[in-house]
């Protein structure tokens, strides 16, 4: 994919986390039912939303990611009973350190997508990826600096 | 062009000062000094960093300014949280506080007149550098005594570490008391070691006179007009005006020596003013009241100085009973109060060490010290809080403003030597001037210069780094368009080399 | 034992076994009339007089509360003993000359008419003739005391106490069960024999759930047996023979441990009522698929009759396919039986009710399957009108008075092209089959998802469609989804099949998908252990480190993700996998 | 001090010489070191010796210690060449192992700073809105100063770096064994922290008071309870950084009675220490309820400052987002 390098129009790249039983299952379902969604979702199995490690979510923005979606079962209907709570207890401290990190924490959603909402797994990525295509390219790039470092060098 | 006949002389870096120091020296056409300029390269902006913090995290976050007295910052930061909160601690918790903070002291100055300064006159300003570090002292005093010296300094910071954690950061202050109180077994640890630490501090007194007061030379040269400036000077006191470094208000002396200030740690805005130039990263502080007139001394530069030096001046008398003997020996040698001599600092030091020794003694045997009642749980909602202590090396405010999480919205921090950098500025400008003429520098000139700091024992942002003598130094003379014309090095090992 | 003889025959019977009980074993006929098996011997009525020899003389006593006696001779039909009877009778019928009973007994007798006439003669033919086995059985088997008598002699009469209706009686009806004339009439009598739906629950005590249940074994039902009520009666205990009646039973919640679950709870029907156009629930006779299985039924309401409400045979009968099914409004899905069953209906109609018209409403004919499509070829050859297109609504025609009661049912007929009212008098809707409305419930409690139609999920829809995504845990029927009988049968054979091999192996695959902790690396912190659903894992108290027990481990990775010393390892899925593949994802 | 012992050299960067504390506080081993070794430089005057350093032959420096964060230039400069002339270069002290609590100005930038510290703070009187500068022209005299970064790196993230000694600062325990690894020569593989690999629980004395199954329904700040001096800090409801930080620290600040803030970092295992640390605390938070969450979180009121207090630059992003100018 190509990513235009000015702000106002770009392709937004955007991680999806997947749990296996649910989300997964409707992704495969909004396949299998030939649903339109938006291509910007690159998308990771795992085996469940609880699996979800924060640290990854912060590797995805720093290797590029423009969003992150995390989606698990519905509460009540996680496969492994809560681990979708768990997700929903980490996400919403994660956001808040998004937002100290200077990231808008709209480029992080949380939703829980059943194996038989096919329709909703494909709403919602399309729904995302128009959020975060306005949000605009997440630029983490620490600014080099060591051209500065020559001009100092008097003696 | 004309310019090319005027000169540049650099030395760079000068130790003991954050990141290092750097002296920029320029010469006019006659090789005369024309200005000495004294710049600090570093800043870390823990003033900026400090926003969005807990407040009670601050104690913890500011000690990092400086690892060599961040139990000053500790303590002038916890104090403002006192404020921020407005609630005191029980009497045991500030007890605790001020024994921990005199034990401190202690350590630092021991520290600061064994390893740092002192070597300068133990050993000797003229010595070969290679002798002139606390290897040299013990040389000159002896290897036992120079064991008691390390023995007592680590007696002391052990002592830190048993109630606040960590000797380096430590983590005892919070809003309202301390964090954990002091067992009896403690207490008598404080009290046996207190009681050696005044032993010892009269010793290094004893040392002190022996070596340098003995000796016509060392006291010509502290009195000589290198070193000397008439500025104002300030410090904290006690209710009855004698110094202390834990708490009391904020005493300022004019260069006569009359008393132009007193004012509480919360006033300090109305009495003191930063100010910047572009050549540095440190801010130079001046009397508000009095004004920035540039690096000058007089009445009417409110360049002023702080340190021990300073904190006697301001004092009416120390508050222990040998201090103050010494107190009063140290005015009657060097012609009354106040003192401008910058090198004498020295002795103040090693009287605010007995001082100090004296004071942990008291703290160390009073009966409350063990009481476990050591925390008033804040109630209020938090604003605004300052707090002050006398740092080793000056006076240091702390200043915060919360939001109502008691979340640091601003923070505002006068470190100890910031308060000193005008006067250490004008002390290398005069070093300069008086010593340097020509492209002849000598290493005499250097170490003078050198000392023409030390004596500060300045510690921006608190970074005294290093084992002294073994401080290389390099002397360039260039023209403006900074060709080399002559340069002049003394490596770690002492030996001058001309290229 | 004692031995006896009667009418020459010579016996053993039990001690205290009645004369009257002795003849019964051996089928010698002694008429009686106070007399009940499931009484006390009253001896009232006199009429099972017996002749029994003593020595040299003779002696007439009641057989019913005689108990027979070592070495007794008794003989039944002597003349002495018939005189006494007529006696009897002729006195009864003075006073009682209608009584059927008495006028049976009596003509046995060979006794036409009585000699004399009663001051209390009562014509009735149902009138009481003081058996009073009626006081007996509420007192002896009910236990209720209802009912008693009162006055004596020829002035006895039975009363409910102080001729008050009684507060003991609790409308068993067995006293009017016993009474011999029909004097005592229970006002439930009338529904004896009416199907179950027309009455508020089941008309006796004892009763077949359905009348093809399964397994047929009849049940008590506690709000109308006697027992429950008086701690009396029993009488079904006394007579059942192999004793299989227990009353002392209770209902019970059974725990089960079971490694594997095979969930079939089956489907609901959809209600049509809301389908407001098809006027089910508010216009006459109109009826949904099940109803019409049961007016079918043998055993239903009108013995298998197709009736309508005014008790007439149907003229033309409307079946109308896909309701609710293949519906935006309501299941997009095919329900997949209707189309069957509708014409199994048309078939039926055409059979019970040669003459009306059958008319099939349909989308699409769907006879999959085997037989199907022959089936629907012959019901077409047996007259059953087919037209396609889907009811648009069905109206009252009623505007005429010979049109009254009939039903027009408005449609499109595509293949014609036109569009249609057709009047008929009956109209069977085809509901669809849609997931139970606690379908959510159930899946909760299994961690069992649904698809989209709400029917719970397969593992997947060809390879494995009766497994589940939890190990252990099988669907079969409706419960997976819209299916016929063989369907069903086949795919719950299927899990059942899959479940026995499991248990046959006796040992489990799991995943290899675990957690690990690796101890050099655990703190102990215990972060771990209050995450894990499943109670994995454990604290070493010696090592002072946690443990995953893999066994009991599923792999959800909660707590890889939060061991905050990367300690644990979450094979399939560990760390390390993880940020490969978001580099690989990210570096397009 | 002859050639013929190994030479050590000590320098600093964005530090506040608690490192150089740490070193003296060896105490009286600290003689045993200076005549183990030829300590060629001590923190000073790396600068201006360069010529002398580049006299050198390439790693002809057995070792160097070198504490402190890169803020400056001249810092970066610095750690280059050191790196150049050294065998082994160590990261000595959480400053240069994770970027230390200046790397907390990774939060803001130089303009941002500079401006707090020049102009906004209260007690500056700056009419003329000096700022100090790179290069300056002061009534003829030209002079220069360091350039500012606008971020805070770990050494690593300067140049190679061969092994870590962590903490703020680095216990004495710690220093000496490492100074006794290098001069045996018996060193473990490159890029190792010379301290052990368990989280801080491990060695706590209060392990054996947090409960099997710990869950918290809210979180208390130090100083809004009376801390118990025996009992587990998270079981108190404190937010304790132990359980995501490398022991080796002989838990000083848990003797202290005040909760870990994680000065020696996350183990090998973990990349980012934050976002591990995030997701344990998070994790044992007792509610299901997004709102109830959400209030729980509020009791810690500061994130970011929590959780990379001492490794914000060594953190996967490093620093605040910069705001495109």
């Amino acid at each position: 994919m190509t990513v235009a390098t000015n702000g106002d129009h770009y392709e937004p790249r955007i991680v999806g986390f997947l749990c296996n039983w649910c989300s997964y299952t409707g992704a495969d379902l909004a396949g299998t039912s030939r649903m339109k969604s938006a291509p910007n979702l690159r998308i990771v199995r795992v085996m469940c939303s609880g699996r979800v490690d924060p640290s990854f979510i912060l590797r995805a923005f720093q290797l590029g990611a423009d969003g992150v979606l995390v989606a698990g079962c519905h509460p009540g209907d996680c496969h492994y009973q809560e681990g979708n709570f768990k997700a929903l207890r980490r996400m919403t401290f994660l956001k808040r350190l998004l937002n100290d990190f200077g990231i808008d924490e709209r480029r992080l959603r949380l939703e829980w997508i059943s194996a038989s909402e096919g329709e909703k797994f494909a709403k919602v990525s399309t729904e995302f990826a128009e959020q975060v295509r306005a949000l605009g390219r997440l630029r983490l790039e620490v600014p080099e600096e060591v051209s500065a470092v020559e001009e100092v060098m008097v003696s | 062009m004309a310019e090319q006949t005027r000169r540049r002389i650099q030395i760079d870096p000068i130790t003991r000062l954050e990141g290092h120091g750097k002296i920029d020296i320029f010469l006019d056409d006659q090789g005369k000094v024309e200005r000495a300029y004294f710049q600090v390269p570093e800043l870390r902006g823990f003033e900026k960093f400090a926003e969005g913090r807990p407040a009670e995290e601050m104690p913890q976050i500011t000690s990092r300014i400086c690892g060599v007295c961040p139990t000053a910052h500790h303590m002038a930061s916890t104090k403002a949280l006192d404020s921020l909160y407005r609630v005191g601690p029980p009497a045991a918790a500030r007890k605790i506080r001020e024994l921990v903070y005199s034990t401190f002291m202690t350590e630092d100055h021991a520290l600061h007149f064994y390893i740092l300064g002192g070597p300068d006159f133990v050993v000797g300003p003229t010595a070969p550098a290679a002798e002139r570090n606390v290897l040299g002292v013990i040389g000159k005093v002896g290897l036992e005594v120079g064991l008691k010296v390390i023995g007592m300094r680590r007696k002391l910071r052990d002592l830190i570490t048993l109630v606040a954690g960590k000797v380096i950061h430590p983590v005892l202050g919070l809003p309202g008391g301390v964090a954990k109180p002091i067992k009896p077994d403690e207490q008598k640890l404080f009290q046996q070691t207190a009681a050696e630490a005044v032993e010892f501090a009269q010793f290094t007194l004893g040392v002190f006179e022996n070596v340098v007061l003995k000796n016509s030379d060392y006291v010509n040269l502290i009195v000589s007009d290198y070193f000397t400036h008439r500025t104002y000077y300030m410090g904290l006191v006690d209710k009855n005006n004698r110094v202390n470094f834990y708490d009391g208000t904020i005493r300022v002396v004019s260069p006569a020596g009359k008393e132009t200030a007193n004012f509480r740690a919360d006033q300090y805005l109305d009495y003191v003013a930063e100010h910047v130039e572009p050549w540095s990263y440190v801010k130079f502080c001046y009397l508000k009241q009095v004004g920035w007139k540039g690096f000058v001394e007089g009445d009417d530069s409110g360049v002023y100085c702080v340190a021990p030096l300073a904190r006697l001046n301001v004092a009416d008398g120390m508050a222990t009973p040998l201090a103050q003997a010494a107190y009063e020996q140290f005015y009657a040698t060097l012609g009354g109060k106040p003192v401008h001599h910058t090198l004498a600092n020295h002795w103040a030091r090693v009287i605010e060490l007995l001082y100090a020794a004296e004071r942990m003694r008291e703290l160390a045997d009073d009966p409350e010290l063990t009481d476990p009642n050591v925390r008033t749980l804040p109630t209020e909602i938090p604003r605004e809080g300052i707090g002050v202590v006398e740092a080793p090396r000056g006076t240091l405010f702390h200043h915060y403003q919360t939001d109502e999480r008691g979340v640091i919205k601003k923070a505002n921090l006068i470190v100890a030597t910031q308060n000193n950098s005008a006067r250490i500025a004008m002390s290398v400008d005069k070093a300069a001037k008086g010593l340097i003429s020509g492209a002849e520098v000598s290493e005499g000139l250097l170490n003078m210069v050198e000392m023409a700091f030390r004596a500060y024992d300045p510690c921006h942002g608190c970074a005294t780094h290093s084992l002294p003598g073994s401080m290389p130094l390099l002397v360039r003379v260039r023209n403006r368009n900074g060709e080399t014309l002559t340069t002049l090095r003394r490596d770690s090992d002492g030996r001058v080399h001309r290229d | 034992m004692i031995s006896l003889t009667i009418d020459g025959i010579a016996t053993q019977v039990a001690e205290g076994t009645t004369i009257l009980q002795a003849a019964k074993l051996l089928e010698i006929r002694i008429p009686t009339l106070c007399y009940h098996p499931l009484l006390k011997p009253f001896g009232a009525c006199r009429v099972c007089v017996v002749e029994v020899q003593r020595g040299a003389s003779y002696e007439v006593i009641s057989a019913c509360n005689t108990p027979g006696r070592e070495g007794m001779v008794v003989s039944t039909d002597t003349a002495r003993v018939l005189a006494a009877r007529r006696l009897v009778l002729e006195l009864m019928l003075a006073r009682w000359p209608n009584v059927p009973v008495l006028r049976q007994l009596a003509a046995e007798l060979g006794l036409e008419q009585p000699r004399f006439t009663s001051t209390l003669r009562d014509e009735r033919p149902d009138a009481c003739v003081l058996c009073l086995r009626c006081v007996r059985i509420c007192e002896e088997v009910v236990g209720a005391c209802a009912i008693g008598y009162e006055d004596r002699g020829i002035l006895r009469r039975v009363v409910t106490p102080f001729n008050q209706e009684s507060e003991a009686c609790i409308a068993c009806g067995a006293c009017a069960h016993v009474c011999l004339t029909r004097h005592i009439r229970f006002e439930g009598e009338d529904y004896k024999g009416k199907p179950a739906e027309f009455l508020l629950g089941p008309n006796t005590a004892i009763y077949m759930p359905t009348a093809q249940a399964v397994p047929k074994v009849p049940s008590i039902d506690p709000e109308t047996c006697i027992h429950f009520k008086t701690g009396g009666c029993q009488s079904c205990v006394q007579v059942c023979e192999p004793g299989a009646v227990n009353h002392k039973m209770v209902d019970e919640e059974i725990e089960l441990d079971a490694g594997q679950v095979l969930v079939a709870t089956g489907f609901d029907l959809f209600d049509a009522t809301p389908m407001a156009q098809y006027g089910y629930g508010r216009l006459d006779n109109i009826y949904a698929a099940l109803d019409i299985e049961r007016m079918l039924n043998a055993t239903g309401p009108t013995g298998g009759r197709l009736l309508l409400k005014n008790g007439q045979p149907p003229r033309a009968v409307g079946i109308v396919h896909c309701v609710g099914s293949r519906d935006e409004n309501h299941h997009r899905y095919c329900s997949r039986v209707c189309c069957m069953y509708a014409l199994k209906f048309a078939h039926l109609v055409k059979e019970r009710c040669p003459q009306a018209e059958v008319y099939n409403f349909y989308i699409d004919m769907r006879a999959f399957g085997k037989g199907y499509e022959e089936f629907y070829s012959r019901v077409l050859h047996e007259g059953a009108n087919v037209i396609r297109g889907k009811v648009a609504e069905v109206v009252q025609a009623g505007w005429s008075k010979q049109e009254e009661g009939t039903l027009l049912i408005r449609c499109e007929d595509t293949l014609i092209g036109r569009f249609r009212e057709i009047p008929v008098d009956m109209v069977i809707l085809c509901n669809a089959i849609e997931p139970r409305q606690d379908a959510g419930r159930v899946g909760r409690v299994f961690g069992l998802s649904r698809s989209p139609d709400g029917f719970f999920l397969e593992r997947h829809p060809k390879l494995d469609p009766m497994a589940t995504m939890t190990d252990g845990l099988f669907v079969a029927g409706c419960a997976q989804g819209p299916k016929d009988i063989p369907d069903s049968v086949a795919q719950a054979s299927g899990a059942a099949a899959r479940i026995l091999a499991t248990i046959s192996k006796g040992v489990v695959e799991i995943d290899p998908i675990r957690a690990e902790i690796d101890e050099a690396l655990c703190s102990g912190c215990r972060t771990c252990g209050p995450l894990c659903p499943y109670n994995a894992i454990e604290y070493l108290e010696d090592k002072k480190v946690s443990r995953v027990n893999s066994t009991l481990c599923k792999g959800c990775g909660t707590c890889v993700a939060a061991c905050p010393s990367g300690a644990i390892t979450g094979y399939g899925f560990n760390d390390a996998q993880i940020n490969a593949e978001l580099e690989g994802i990210l570096t397009l | 001090m002859t050639g013929s012992k190994p030479k050590v050299a000590f320098y600093w960067c964005a530090s506040c010489g608690g490192c150089e504390e740490a070193v003296v506080d060896l105490a009286e081993k600290i003689l045993d070191v200076v005549a183990a070794v030829d300590i060629v430089f001590w923190p000073v005057a790396l600068d201006f010796k360069r010529k002398d350093v580049e006299a050198m032959a390439d790693g002809s420096i057995v070792a160097t210690f070198l504490n402190g964060a890169i803020r400056t230039s001249e810092q970066e400069e610095m750690a280059r060449l050191l790196r150049r002339k050294s065998q082994v270069l160590i990261a000595f002290g959480a400053c240069s192992h994770l970027g230390g609590i200046p790397g907390l100005g990774n939060l803001w930038d130089r303009a941002a700073i500079f401006h707090r510290a020049y102009l906004e703070s209260p007690s500056t009187v700056n009419p003329e809105g000096t700022v100090p500068q790179p290069n300056c022209q002061q009534n003829g005299h030209s002079l220069t100063l360091p350039v500012f970064f606008d971020t805070v790196r770990s050494l690593d993230q300067v140049v190679e770096v061969d092994y870590y000694i962590p903490g703020c600062a680095p216990p004495a325990g710690i220093i000496a064994k490492a100074v006794q690894a290098l001069l045996s020569g018996n060193l473990p593989p490159k890029g190792s922290v010379l301290a052990g690999d368990k989280a801080l629980c491990e060695e706590c004395p209060r392990k054996d008071t947090r409960p099997e199954k710990l869950t918290l329904k809210e979180f208390k700040r130090p100083h809004q309870i009376l801390i118990d001096p025996e009992k587990c800090m998270m079981a108190q409801g404190l937010v304790c950084m132990g359980p995501a930080t490398r022991g080796g620290c002989e838990s000083r600040c848990i003797n202290g009675n005040m909760p870990c803030t994680g000065c020696f970092g996350p183990t090998d295992n973990v990349r980012d220490y934050g976002g591990k640390a995030l997701s344990a605390i998070a994790s044992i938070i007792d509610s299901t309820d997004p709102a109830e969450i959400e209030s729980i979180l509020a009791k810690i009121p500061d994130p970011v400052g929590t959780l990379y207090r001492y490794s914000l630059p060594a953190s996967l992003l490093r620093r605040k987002k910069v705001e495109a100018a």
